[in-house]
């Protein structure tokens, strides 16, 4: 553009946490139209290098540090990436106590989100006042019973994976064929009454988020919106009937149009994923390699697609228990037919998914083998290659490793969940921006809109914590070509904006 | 944990050990830079810091500065610790508040060109001790009781005589000898010089009071085969192997020896170096102790064959003295103290092959010389060549096997004495020409130069030079047949041929081939020359770094008889002086076990070579028996909890250290 | 690079009965020896623990000496195999941590050794030079741009 | 505001962990909310770093900050919130010793970037794009990113520490605990670690089953057998750090029927964790030989990332030696 252009940023910092913080710097032309919004992850940890020389059975404990919401995931992937490395399957008893913990884990992460991260744009309303958009509203608005249920799911959910996987942050029990511990009778009948209890949970919420949001038409509106839309490709993880499963199975990727564009096992996965690299932030951006990168752009030819709770109902032909599979047909029909564009249909199928991991621990919690104390099968091959992947909570999670002889990694390569959807959030908070700002008027529901582009996504680059109660932190500032600021925009704890200038 | 315990005001004291220290370190600047450090009251040099005056000075600055810490930098901690630990206690301080620096043995005499360097050296090493010290505790002196008896190893003059001291003096005494008799190497002489005193006369009644003495237990054919404990309480095993007669039955009668059926003795004396012969059943010289005979199994027909007729036994009769079933009998005694008196053996003649020892039959060791003076030799006293004929000419070569490069590099001391000694016996003998080659001649003791310069006017001839070569290459008729010894004699600068009959080579002494097996037993340290090292030079010349172990004789280094048993008495002196105090100081440096701290995990408890410490059932925690530890810390360096700890080499004080020598002011 | 006129610092460990025994016996036949070795002296190698020597290196040590009695000769009958034990996975941790061979030595050097003791440290200190100073904190500089090669 | 005491939890280099353990107290964290205000905790409430700048020195009671100092930004963040509290806590092990993200230490910037820019499998950059600390957007503008360090630091080789919380993450139960010696006013000594000061061996369920003397032919690791739930597990021949690592965490990891690795740290009479494990673990070895002890050695194929996994920017030599350039 020619050189006398007038040209502003806004720079929104800190957003939520990914890894570090997050950073949206949103620079304008001298229209005062948005020339680009660029959304930062602003660190690097670099797990890939310092696995070199580690033990590769040490991995799923060290890689779970990469993340302390969802170290289970990172722990699973491992595990499986061991059992790949060291070409052993776990023993029956052993394969069922791995997906109870991991189902137990996917049901109190979701329930965690739902409740105190996605409920209050719904169940409070995205126009209500920060200062009540956050759990306390939540809880507010249905009942003080519901919170103490909320977090006495979460405690005994957390429990269970203490009392079979040794830690909740940071597990220890996977070890390739196998777990360390067995599940004894007395905790087995643990389980199956948490599950129970799990299983009630998940219909209580899927019915909140009935009454709440689909008898809103409001809501409903603001999913469908086209500010929230994007026509990219999805992919999830399916079991042999292509029904949803985040332990174990084949990954399948569906185009725009919700055909089936292919199926592949783990150990393919450099056939069809790449990372793509952008000077300007950390994370880097998956893509569908057979597709090629072609910048930040959705549609059938882009290589640009998403995972997580909408990708995987929209990758999958149905859910494996017939509670969840009843709301998935109900999710469906009632957002206009697969696959589902709408990133904020998120929400709902998190809720879906959550019923459904509550139905599968009990299956798993009631079948009598996984007292079994078989648990361990020895590995007898050298080590050489191993490939593990699992449905973290936020998506398909990669874990893959290259050993010596003795079993000494050589090469490690992680695609974390929130990477494949790197460039779609990208995308959705330029959207956002685009539409929403013009000029230096930036009003507080802006900013709010802006947050919601990728909160539906959960977002946690490299993996990192939620954002508790509520209202992002939210500061815009305006400044003069010379990058000076000219005004300050901010939006307060009780949800009130003040400006002032310099 | 870092306590100082107390402010620390510190005194520093920089010795100049004459100029050994001021020589090469900047002592002035070394004090005054002391006197800077965090903590330091008073920082002086001094000429002496052991002396009197040196201490006084420490006691003194102790009352008037109130000082708390003693450094001094002066030589090594294992020559003067205990000085000026008891200097401090004297001013009234823990002993254990002072600690000191070697600036000498470890800088001032290994640095001298590096003035600087050195007193840099020096400084970091006072900078180190300074910040130590602040973290020493006061600490208990430890002690252990003392078991009065004590074990002697080597029934040598040295042997023989510290036993007899000490079991005149009351104490039970073990004397171990590996040989079937005591005597050692001085039963073999025939005089002594420069006296010319009979050996046997002075030496057998000793040796028979040996065997008389209520005190002594006299075990021959033995040797020590284990050694545990320390000082005071040392469990040692001996082992008796077999010499196939009872000790208690023999009444050394020696018919059995006339009644074997070897009509005539043809195996190798060893008594009389191989010059004589005996037969499988023996004595090993008339004079022997104990009076008893041995069968030597390599050559007795029974053990051989089995199938021998025993006249010994019929000849023993219903004594019933010989038993060939006898085994290796394990014997194990508790003793306070120990006296090492292994003494030495003669270097191999075939090492200086040059003078063709083992070619040229008429070249003789000095000790087998001794044998064919000595009148119960197997010549009977005749000294005679190997056919018979007495040599009319004779050369006594000095120095072989010592101050040589080639063999060992220190004058074996007694070389030149003996020599003389041989020259005169020998001429007197044989009324033969006799020639002394000799380096230089030393004849440093109390009537050796006499003896020299009379046998200088009996008409010895002595060339002084190195003898380069023994050989029978005759230039002319006057050497057929001779041995030639070709020397340089330096006196009168011209290369000479001496045709004699006889050559003598004066072979010097080395330590036993075993010594450092010994050494290893016993847990004591030896010179590079492989001779035991005494724990000072001049101020503990028979005591050792293993405490209650002392040394006697020529184990110690080459020495002669009144010197051996000079040593002899002070070893024993020593060892009574130990067991007369009843007990002894040890150092308090024993590990210990922080209860509160302990998770129980008994990491240290296998690491421990002593078996001090134990697991308490009842509190789960470790515990160390102070009594048994040795302060060797190394379960403390092991503890993985940091839960055991050492006096005097606490973490805190090795920390301290290390940033010490190495943060540069 | 080593600047000019680089002088090594040894921090050296001797047990109290063999090594540190050497060394006096080193200075009591007047052995000349390079100055650059500091002796902390301790009853055993057996009480050298592994932390001491990461201390040193971490204070500024350019090298670290450990000596001993030989193998059998522990005046505390075993000491010395422990140090071996633990000196040979430090090797390694060492060696990981980039920290020379040459820099960490142990020795087995009895009383009778004096002359070992002295070419020891000779030896020690010349290929130490030779290395250059470890330099462990040396203070890093944040680049503008962040490298990738 | 009210007088309650001010509390701040602020994150830097971690994985969120010790937040969830915050979030673990659940309905005990009430208690702890009624007891205090906390007035910084960017994760779960809308402060902002604006708002702690404009704070009076000291204004904040005490905060807990976890995570390793990793970038120029979160060195900022530390010194600014050691200026604004009274009382700075480093909170779990990589706060307190670098924590897993410190074994980066063991290579530079270059190499990591390189290693995840460039040599990934998955990666496609033919034009070896890195990210930049400035990258231009266009003649006049451009985004920054915060620029990594080499060496991973820990809080307090960044700025002052008052107190110390263990453990990857710390347990609520620990958590709880500190706060309330906090609060109780009986402040414990400068520098405290506010756990249990023994090693886990006290606390361990399989304490009484470890032999009076072991001693070790064989090193085991855990895919390699099938591990007696009962048995000590260094008895097993299993590399468990219990008899070095404090206590304080109820041996979860044992009771999982896994070894201790450690990520409580060192007692407080421990400079160097991986350094006095290995002399532990190292003595035990069951051989006089030199080359036996280096086989039975060998059978621990990774002393760094086993003895130091949480503690490599702690431990005195901080990082791998940085190549002269």
């Amino acid at each position: 553009m020619p050189e006398n252009v007038q040209q502003t940023r806004i720079t929104i910092d800190p957003i939520t946490r990914l890894e570090g913080h997050g950073k949206i710097d949103i620079l304008l032309n001298n229209q005062g139209k948005v020339d680009r919004a660029y959304f930062q992850v602003p660190e690097l940890r670099g797990f890939e290098k310092f696995a070199e020389g580690r033990l590769a059975e040490d991995m799923p404990q060290i890689t779970s540090r990469i993340c302390g919401v969802c170290p289970m995931a990172h722990h699973m992937a491992s595990t499986k990436a061991l059992d790949s490395l060291y070409q052993v399957a776990p023993t029956p008893a052993a394969r069922k106590i791995r997906e109870l913990v991991y189902s137990a884990f996917t049901a109190e992460d979701h329930a965690l989100h739902f409740y105190f991260l996605g409920a209050p744009d719904f169940v409070v309303g995205p126009n209500a006042p920060a200062a009540e958009r956050n759990v306390l509203g939540v809880i507010a608005k249905v009942g003080l019973e519901v919170g103490k249920t909320v977090i006495n799911m979460r405690r005994k959910l957390r429990e269970l994976i203490i009392l079979t996987g040794g830690k909740v942050v940071h597990p220890v029990f996977g070890l390739p064929g196998g777990v360390a511990k067995r599940v004894t009778p007395e905790d087995r009948s643990l389980h199956q009454s948490v599950a129970a209890e799990a299983v009630e949970f998940a219909k209580f919420t899927l019915q909140v988020f009935d009454d709440v949001v689909l008898k809103n038409s409001d809501y409903v509106n603001l999913i469908l919106s086209d500010a929230y839309t994007h026509r990219t490709h999805y992919m999830g993880m399916v079991d042999e009937n292509n029904h949803v499963n985040f332990y174990d199975g084949v990954l399948r990727i569906v185009s725009p149009e919700g055909k089936e564009w292919a199926k592949f096992k783990a150990d393919q996965y450099l056939d069809y994923v790449a990372e793509h690299v952008e000077p300007w932030s950390y994370v880097k951006f998956c893509y569908l390699k057979p597709k090629g990168w072609k910048g930040f752009v959705d549609g059938d030819e882009s290589g640009v697609y998403c995972v997580a709770p909408l990708a995987r109902l929209n990758a999958a032909d149905g859910m494996a228990t017939p509670l969840a599979q009843q709301a998935y047909q109900k999710f469906f029909a009632t957002l206009g037919g697969k696959p589902v564009h709408h990133t904020l249909a998120n929400h709902w199928a998190r809720v879906i998914e959550l019923l459904y991991a509550a139905e599968r621990m009990k299956q798993l919690a009631d079948d009598p083998e996984i007292t079994d104390a078989n648990i361990r099968n020895l590995p007898a091959k050298a080590p050489r290659e191993g490939f593990g992947v699992v449905e973290a909570p936020r998506g398909t999670l990669f874990h893959h490793y290259q050993t010596d002889e003795r079993g000494r990694i050589r090469k490690a390569n992680l695609i974390v969940a929130t990477q494949n959807n790197a460039a779609r959030i990208a995308m959705s908070v330029d959207k956002a921006a685009k539409g929403m700002i013009s000029g230096t008027n930036v009003s507080e529901g802006l900013l709010n809109m802006v947050e919601m582009a990728f909160r539906a996504y959960d977002p946690c680059h490299g993996c990192a914590t939620h954002s508790l109660p509520g209202s992002m932190p939210l500061v815009v500032r305006v400044r003069d070509p010379e990058g000076k600021v000219v005004a300050t925009l901010r939006r307060d704890g009780d949800g009130k904006v003040c400006r002032n200038a310099g | 944990m870092f306590e100082t315990n107390g402010t620390a005001r510190i005194g520093v004291y920089v010795c100049h050990c004459g100029t050994n220290i001021a020589g090469t370190v900047d002592v002035k600047s070394l004090a005054e830079y002391a006197a800077g450090l965090p903590g330091v009251v008073v920082s002086r040099e001094y000429k002496y810091m052991c002396s009197d005056p040196g201490q006084e000075l420490i006691n003194s600055d102790v009352r008037e500065h109130k000082l708390n810490r003693i450094v001094v930098a002066s030589c090594s901690p294992l020559l003067h610790e205990h000085t000026f630990r008891t200097a401090a206690e004297k001013s009234g301080l823990n002993p254990y508040y002072a600690h000191m620096v070697n600036i000498r043995e470890h800088d001032s005499w290994v640095h001298q060109g590096e003035k600087e360097a050195a007193t840099e050296k020096a400084k970091d090493l006072v900078r180190a001790a300074v910040r130590r010290i602040r973290y020493h505790k006061p600490l208990e002196k430890g002690y252990v009781p003392i078991d009065p008896n004590v074990l002697i190893v080597g029934g040598g003059i040295a042997g023989i005589h510290a036993a007899l001291t000490m079991a005149n003096a009351g104490k039970h005494v073990y004397l171990v000898e590996r040989e079937p008799t005591i005597g050692g190497h001085m039963a073999k002489f025939d005089k002594t010089f420069p006296t010319l005193d009979c050996a046997a006369c002075i030496l057998t009644p000793k040796m028979t009071s040996v065997k008389a003495h209520p005190n002594i237990t006299l075990w021959t054919l033995s040797e020590v085969t284990n050694v545990e404990g320390f000082v005071g309480n040392y469990e040692v095993t001996v082992t008796r192997h077999p010499r196939y007669v009872h000790e208690d039955l023999c009444a050394g009668c020696l018919q059995c020896i006339e009644a074997c059926v070897y009509k005539q003795p043809r195996f190798d004396d060893e008594f009389n170096v191989g010059l004589g012969k005996r037969k499988p059943v023996y004595i090993p010289f008339p004079q022997a102790v104990p009076q008893v005979v041995l069968i030597d199994p390599e050559t007795c027909i029974q053990f051989k064959k089995g199938t021998c007729k025993k006249t010994c036994v019929e000849a023993c009769g219903d004594r019933q003295a010989i038993d060939f079933e006898q085994k290796d009998e394990v014997k194990k005694i508790k003793v306070g103290t120990v006296i090492l008196a292994t003494g030495f053996q003669t270097v191999a003649a075939e090492r200086v092959p040059y003078y063709r020892y083992g070619v040229y039959p008429n070249v003789y060791t000095s000790l087998e010389v001794e044998r064919l003076i000595n009148a119960s030799g197997p010549t009977g006293g005749e000294v005679v060549l190997r056919d018979g004929t007495k040599p009319k000419s004779v050369g006594i070569i000095h120095c072989v096997g010592s101050r040589d490069e080639y063999t060992n590099k220190w004058c074996s001391r007694v070389c030149c004495m003996y020599s003389l000694k041989l020259a005169h016996l020998i001429k007197e003998h044989t009324h033969a020409e006799v020639f002394n080659f000799y380096i230089d001649m030393r004849t440093p003791g109390k009537g050796f130069e006499e003896f020299y310069h009379r046998l200088l006017k009996e008409g010895v001839h002595f060339i002084r030079g190195r003898v380069a070569e023994v050989t029978d290459w005759a230039d002319d008729a006057s050497e057929e047949g001779k041995l030639v010894l070709r020397v340089e004699d330096t006196m009168s600068a011209m290369v000479r041929r001496i045709p004699v009959d006889m050559v003598v080579l004066s072979m010097g002494l080395e330590p036993h081939a075993d010594a450092p097996e010994v050494r290893r037993l016993f847990n004591i340290s030896c010179g590079g020359e492989g001779f035991f090292t005494e724990r000072h030079p001049k101020l503990a010349p028979v005591s050792t770094f293993t405490d209650g172990i002392f040394l006697a004789g020529c184990c110690q280094g080459p020495k002669d008889i009144p010197d051996t048993v000079a040593q002899a008495g002070a070893a024993a002196s020593e060892a009574m002086a130990l067991i007369d105090a009843g007990s002894v100081e040890i150092e308090p440096n024993t590990a210990y076990v922080v209860e509160e701290a302990c998770s129980g995990c008994r990491t240290c408890i296998v690491l421990c070579p002593f078996s001090a410490i134990s697991f308490v059932q009842e509190k789960k925690k470790a515990a160390v028996n102070a009594a048994l530890c040795k302060g060797c810390g190394t379960c403390v360096a092991g503890c993985p909890s940091g839960s055991l700890r050492q006096n005097l080499f606490e973490d805190e004080q090795i920390f301290e250290e290390i940033e010490g020598v190495l943060n540069y002011a | 690079m080593p600047e000019e006129k680089f002088e090594p610092k040894i921090v050296a460990f001797f047990c109290n009965w063999c090594t540190y025994m050497a060394a006096d016996s080193a200075g009591t036949s007047r052995m000349q020896y390079v100055p650059n070795a500091r002796v902390v002296r301790l009853m055993c190698s057996g009480r050298i623990d592994p932390q001491f020597v990461l201390d040193a290196f971490a204070k500024g040590a350019d090298g670290v000496l450990i000596g001993g009695c030989h193998p059998g000769d522990c005046h505390y009958q075993e000491g010395n195999y422990k140090t071996l034990r633990r000196i040979t996975l430090l090797k390694r941790v060492l060696k990981e941590m980039g920290i020379e061979e040459d820099r960490f030595r142990l020795e087995w050097i009895s009383a009778a050794e004096a002359d070992r003791l002295r070419t020891t440290v000779n030896d020690m200190v010349e290929k130490v030079r030779a290395l250059g100073p470890l330099r462990l904190s040396a203070k890093e500089v944040i680049p503008e741009e962040v490298a990738v090669s | 505001m009210s007088d309650k005491p001010k509390v701040a939890f602020y994150w830097c280099a971690s994985c969120g962990g010790c937040e969830e353990t915050v979030v673990d107290l659940e309905e005990k964290i009430l208690d702890v909310v009624a007891a205090v205000d906390i007035v910084f905790w960017p994760v779960a409430l809308d402060f902002k770093r604006k708002d702690v700048e404009a704070m009076p020195d000291g204004a904040i009671t005490a905060t807990f900050l976890n995570g390793a100092i990793r970038t120029t930004e979160q060195e900022e963040m530390a010194h600014l919130l050691r200026k604004k509290s009274q009382l700075l806590i480093a909170f779990g092990a990589c706060s307190q010793l670098g924590g897993i993200p410190g074994l980066a230490n063991l290579w530079d910037r270059r190499r990591v970037m390189t290693a995840v820019y460039r040599e990934a499998p998955s990666t496609v950059n033919p034009q070896g794009t890195a990210p930049q600390a400035k990258h231009a957007h266009d003649g006049k503008q451009s985004v920054t990113l915060p620029t990594l360090f080499d060496t991973v630091k820990t809080l307090d080789q960044t700025v002052e520490v008052d107190y110390y919380v263990p453990g990857c993450p710390p347990t609520p139960k620990i958590l709880l605990q500190a706060v309330q010696t906090l609060l109780s006013g009986k402040l414990p000594e400068k520098g405290a670690v506010l756990a249990p000061d023994t090693a886990l061996c006290e606390e361990c369920p399989r304490k009484d089953t470890r032999p009076e003397k072991l001693t070790i032919k064989e090193w085991k690791r855990p895919h390699e057998i099938l591990i007696d739930p009962e048995k000590c597990l260094l008895a097993q021949g299993l590399l468990c750090l219990g008899s070095a690592t404090r206590g304080g965490c109820e041996a979860m990891c044992v009771k999982g029927n896994m070894p201790c690795t450690g990520c409580f740290g060192p007692t407080s009479r421990v400079r160097d964790f991986g350094a006095k494990s290995l002399s532990a673990l190292a003595s035990l070895v069951d051989s006089n030989d030199e080359a036996e002890i280096g086989k039975i050695l060998a059978q621990i194929p990774d002393p760094v990332g086993t003895l130091y996994r949480y503690s490599l920017p702690a431990s005195p030599l901080r990082r791998k030696k940085p190549e002269v350039i």
